[in-house]
């Protein structure tokens, strides 16, 4: 079935790629400092100077070629700070700019290469302007209208990382059917919308009157978007296992300190057995992320399939993590100053974001051909 | 209409009778509902249970639902009872079976008309499940006690006129033997409240904190050192209460679900689908067996069922609000308001799926951990051996914290 | 919603029913009597003497008015009875004869009397010839032709109760439509069928040739059908409580004297969850099942909906109980000795009998207005 | 081709090398497949970081996948190695670390070659998860052991030539003290194997009666009171093995059961639909972890992963086998046969629907209970606090049976 066998492992660069991440948000972005920000609301939630760090590293590019302004690695590699900047829930557009918009402006050759280069080098922060729900097997969208001289009018609801962006692509429905318009943020009217997850805002962004430009269209607009959303699902995934990690260790280190009945909680065999059963768990998004994310850098026939598959078992797995480590971190994990919430709102968040486990199943059973 | 001879036998027409009687001489339609509802606690109409002169008349207590529906057929359902759950539910029992005649004399009634607010004292940051482990120190002083400590998990507080409050009297001696258990004026000087903000943005909660407050000796519920088993009476009245009407089906929020799949039919899917039935069959059973515990209760044959009735209704809540969130797709990913607020009694199945799945959170949390409650049914239901203990024989100072 | 609120207890009444059967049992069918029936396999594992026992006990006509040889109980207390020979595995043709015919003929007011007094006082014995696996809301069964002279022809695969039957109540493709057809059952070829329950033996019944009396037809014989398939799912839903009863109860008692690591294993947090929560199932399951049983006996006019909803919940809870009572056991659950394995094969098969609960849930969405 | 020189460094392309010039000797398509397996022995090819002249040649055992996929592409993959499981897979690595010159120069090359089966005798009835808590007793009589017990769950013992085979020696010390690990004779006087009907109706395990069995106390394996030690290297080798060769996807009953669903489209209903959808990602993802610990193991970076891959598959087999017999409804009613039968190497996948449900039953019990497996992983790889534990240090004679 599979061409190859994929790579599930991490290799040498990718580990010292992950410590350094690390120790960038260990420094720069703790999760305390996420909790301030988060009652800042809105756009002061994003932090640009962490963004601008991640950027001096090198990890606002990694797919692209080095004449780029690239790193001249892969997408597995992005993967990696994609775990780690779900793990320290890091407030920036990785998602939006770094793997969707970078996506699909890499399908398009070297059209784009300028703005490519500037999303690499933090010079220009891009989003993909569908509501972060969208599922990749989801019709072209149809809310935006491009006229012939490139206006746009039309709105678009619960956009990710738009907050934070100067650019915005633009799926639009142009004369000549589907259309990809690169469009300057601010000519656009955006409006914070209260998102559940209150460490990825979103925004509702009204194009009317803004001017685009047309960079893709027809089928080569349709692949450009797929592209899009097909490597977010990947890269998403690896956000989540970084979620799932984060809270399944909190719990570990939470149960192993708390004392009830003169043990620690952490030696009662339910929960040591659910924790268990957890570690099972995230070990297998462990694998199936890698697979994921290993069909997006091989450029593997099989990636929709992969990348729904990690996306159909890696949100319930993320959410279960958290769910969990809400109940055995007992009353202080249902407390607003208790960190843990805003990983179960960015897990269940998650869950939703390019498409439900179900609407992936769905993709899976077309893609597997297990028949309805 | 006649009047009721006092040697009437206590059965439900007697009762009955009494309540007819009663609703003649005051009218729901006109009277105040707090001077009603003092005439109904000297009537003995309020607890028929409870011995005469404290609220009731010492009848079967299985008679008090005959009453209640008399009275709602009579037009008469008390409004705005929300804030007395605690003082009807558990500090009432306690006092009825713990108190001096004074305490009763001084407590119940104010209680029961709503006069005075009631909020629990118990928890406290390190004494959660194991709630025999708290540390709010309670030293003599004279005829007053002096404590110091900090409870959390407490609503109510901010309104509440009284708590009842477990204390450590004697750090010395095991656990469950240095408790005591006292009334505490809310509004007494060192008693301070504090907001508990959880992560649905509101608090529901407070945060108390004891600096010196001194509580009179007279304010002392049971003997000193016997807090524990006075604290057994409030806890076993704390479990699901259940209600004296059948609840419908499709009561909670597997209705509030399922009407949304009926209205919104661009959000089926076949797997979701799947889901929603699965779910409206096991909130269907629950259901039922509540309305089974609700038939075992009023024959007088209580049954263990009332944990698992809990344990169940968090299960399926939390459940149900996950796949309403995933159901509802990009209208999922909002939430109404982040902003800090203390909520006033909003209907739960009101809310939007944002805070469902989130305040579900705490219903395997509060009032018995799901943990706990397994617990409770595996040793005392299924009567299997308890787990090896160090911790009960250990002076509560010696123990691991 | 409900027209009355069920009544969910049991009776002294019932309770005492329910002490004479488990008496009856314990003396002449213990389980380990059951056991060595099954390595007999075929028509003998069906225990006919005990079958005279329940007979004369009444409990094989309880719906039934006295004057037809009844108890001029209902079905409620038959639920009761149900549940203790599910609890005891009884190897007697329950379901088929005292449910399932009893049902279909009451359906048709006095008509068939005579045959109701034979069911009732253990004069005869019948099974309704359907493959057990049919669902209350499965299109009227065409395997069977009847001629117009009565004649049968056709082949109906996996009927239960049929081996110790003597009367077949057959639903057959008549000349007007659908007929039910009542035939000796010494005129048919019953071939032992290789049951995965093996205390309740199905048969494939080939009634070619056999003369049938025609019993109903139409809209009359459509809705005896209903009433035998409808009161069978309420039945057997009391049938796997009494199964996870059982199955709770054995691994309670096992667990609580098993000694592993110095401890009975019963003392093991995991252990003791896991069945707190199973406990709460089959308390739940008891509710579900009382309900149904009540549905019945008033002939509410919910009583599909509720027999399917005992269905879906019930066939869960008795399959789950007897998985971790296996697992539970440790390795003497997997061996053929221990009764537990006819209790697992038991619960399994009835969770398809009469529909699985995937089936049920369907009728459900339908009953209940939860469109698809 | 050209002979290769002994002291060529011990790498992947060395021994390729060897494979090729040894193959150029032994034709595998003429040779006998014992001959073969014994000049492989012989060669060191066998286990190639065991030492010489006991099947290996000291190189790293991360070469031996090199060495097996090597002798498979010159077409030789040695057949009907199934009984061969214990003595490959248990007994050679434990004669390696804890036989004496004399015991491996004895038992490793026929337990390699197939010449000489072998089972083990560890569980009892009494003694399953707690395996340490094991009574049959082994009683020294000049220079050998006279054993006394019964011993159940063993496979191939109706087959096996050798056991390998723990007992109590001294019951006055704790019990992981006093056992001693032997190699047990098959043959001898008073060993009854009696075949262990399970719920399949088939016997693939026997229990094993030891009635005063003299063993040679030259077939003690390690010290006396060392066989808890030495069982660790026998049982660290038992969980989940991981193969060569990726695992196709679809593999396993989880292929069996989504053909069944792609040829009967009569069986097909969205709940079922989904159900499979979700088993199949499930299926996926384990197969995925299963490959991951295989690159890790062939990277030389051995990963916990084992004991989750032995749960996972578990309770995929049980939950995919529960709703292949409910899909399959009517059919699912029958069963193939439950006539009394000693199987031999019939594969799982290819019985009937029936057979999977049950027989999968045993994968959460055999080889580590999933509850034992659940214990590993929380205390050695999360690390959390053990249980108290009463009955390590009381002598095994004094503990709670």
């Amino acid at each position: 079935m599979s061409e190859t066998t994929p790579d599930l492992l991490y290799t040498d660069v990718e580990e010292e790629l992950r410590s350094s991440v690390r120790a960038l948000l260990a420094d720069k972005s703790p999760v305390s400092a996420v909790l301030g920000r988060v009652d800042e609301g809105g756009a002061a939630v994003v932090d640009s100077a962490l963004w601008q760090e991640l950027a001096g590293l090198g990890t606002t590019g990694l797919p692209l070629d080095e004449e780029l302004g690239g790193s001249g690695a892969t997408f597995r590699e992005a993967a990696v700070v994609a775990e780690e900047l779900g793990r320290g829930l890091a407030p920036v557009p990785y998602l939006g700019s770094a793997v969707m918009v970078t996506s699909a402006l890499m399908s398009l050759g070297r059209d784009e290469a300028a703005l490519l280069e500037a999303l690499a080098t933090g010079g220009s922060v891009a989003a993909l302007a569908v509501g972060l729900a969208t599922a990749p097997d989801a019709p072209f969208p149809t809310s935006v209208r491009a006229a012939a001289d490139g206006t746009l009018s039309g709105t678009v609801e619960g956009v990710a990382d738009a907050i934070a962006a100067d650019r915005l692509l633009v799926p639009a429905s142009g004369p000549e059917g589907p259309a990809l318009c690169l469009v300057d943020a601010a000519e656009t009217r955006r409006s914070a919308v209260v998102s559940l997850d209150m460490t990825r805002p979103l925004t509702d962004v009204d194009v009317s009157g803004a001017s685009g430009r047309l960079v893709a269209s027809g089928q080569r607009a349709d692949t450009a978007l797929r592209a899009a959303l097909v490597n977010g699902c990947a890269l998403l995934s690896a956000e989540q296992l970084g979620i799932a990690e984060w809270a399944l260790e909190t719990t570990v280190d939470y149960v192993g300190t708390r004392t009830q009945f003169g043990r620690p909680v952490g030696s009662f065999q339910a929960l040591k057995h659910r924790l268990a059963d957890l570690w099972v768990g995230v070990s297998q998004a462990r694998a199936v992320v890698r697979n994921a994310a290993d069909a997006v850098a091989a450029e593997s026939s099989e990636v929709e399939l992969n990348a729904s598959l990690a996306q159909s078992f890696v949100s319930d797995v993320a959410v279960r993590a958290t769910e969990e480590a809400v109940q055995l971190h007992g009353g202080i994990g249902f407390t607003w100053e208790h960190p843990l919430h805003l990983y179960l709102k960015r897990a269940k968040s998650d869950a939703i974001a390019l498409g439900t486990p179900d609407r992936h199943r769905r993709v899976l059973s077309r893609l597997a051909d297990i028949p309805s | 209409m006649s009047s009721v001879p006092t040697d009437a036998p206590l059965d439900a027409p007697a009762l009955r009778e009494r309540v007819a009687e009663f609703v003649s001489r005051y009218d729901p339609a006109t009277t105040k509902q707090e001077d009603f509802l003092a005439a109904r606690f000297d009537a003995g109409l309020a607890w028929v249970h409870f011995p005469p002169g404290e609220g009731g008349l010492g009848a079967p207590r299985s008679l008090q639902e005959t009453v209640d529906a008399e009275f709602a057929r009579f037009g008469f359902t008390p409004t705005g009872r929300e804030r007395l759950v605690i003082g009807l539910g558990m500090a009432a029992p306690t006092i009825l079976a713990f108190g001096t005649p004074e305490q009763r004399q001084r407590y119940l009634r104010p209680l029961y008309t709503g006069a005075e607010l009631w909020c629990q004292l118990f928890s406290e940051p390190g004494a959660g499940s194991d709630l025999a482990a708290l540390g709010t120190r309670a030293v003599q002083e004279g005829d007053s006690w002096v404590l110091n400590g900090q409870k959390v998990w407490t609503s109510l507080a901010h309104h509440a006129d009284w708590a009842i409050l477990l204390a450590r009297t004697d750090p010395d001696v095991p656990k469950h033997q240095g408790l005591t258990y006292f009334i505490c004026d809310m509004r007494a000087p060192g008693v301070e409240v504090r907001p508990l903000r959880q992560l649905t943005g509101e608090a529901e909660f407070n945060e108390v904190y004891l600096n010196d407050v001194r509580i009179p000796d007279t304010q002392r519920l049971g003997s000193v050192g016997e807090g524990w088993r006075v604290a057994q009476t409030t806890l076993m009245n704390e479990r699901v209460s259940i209600g004296g009407q059948p609840e419908p089906r499709e009561g909670g929020l597997i209705g509030t679900v399922t009407d949304t799949w009926r209205s919104r039919p661009d959000l089926r899917t076949p797997g979701t689908h799947d889901e929603l039935l699965r779910l409206w069959v096991r909130a269907e059973a629950a259901r039922l067996t509540k309305e089974r515990l609700r038939q075992q209760l009023a024959a007088g044959q209580p049954g263990p069922e009332g944990s698992a009735a809990k344990l169940a209704f968090a299960e399926l809540n939390q459940e149900i609000s996950g796949v309403e969130l995933e159901m509802l797709g990009q209208e999922g990913l909002t939430y109404t308001d982040w902003t800090f607020r203390r909520p006033e009694g909003i209907e739960f199945t009101e809310r939007d799926a944002g805070f469902h799945y989130l305040r579900s959170k705490g219903n395997s949390i509060e009032g018995g951990t799901s943990e706990v409650l397994r617990n409770i049914i595996a040793e005392r239901v299924l009567g299997l051996p308890a787990e090896p203990r160090t911790d009960k024989d250990l002076a509560w100072k010696d123990l691991p914290r």
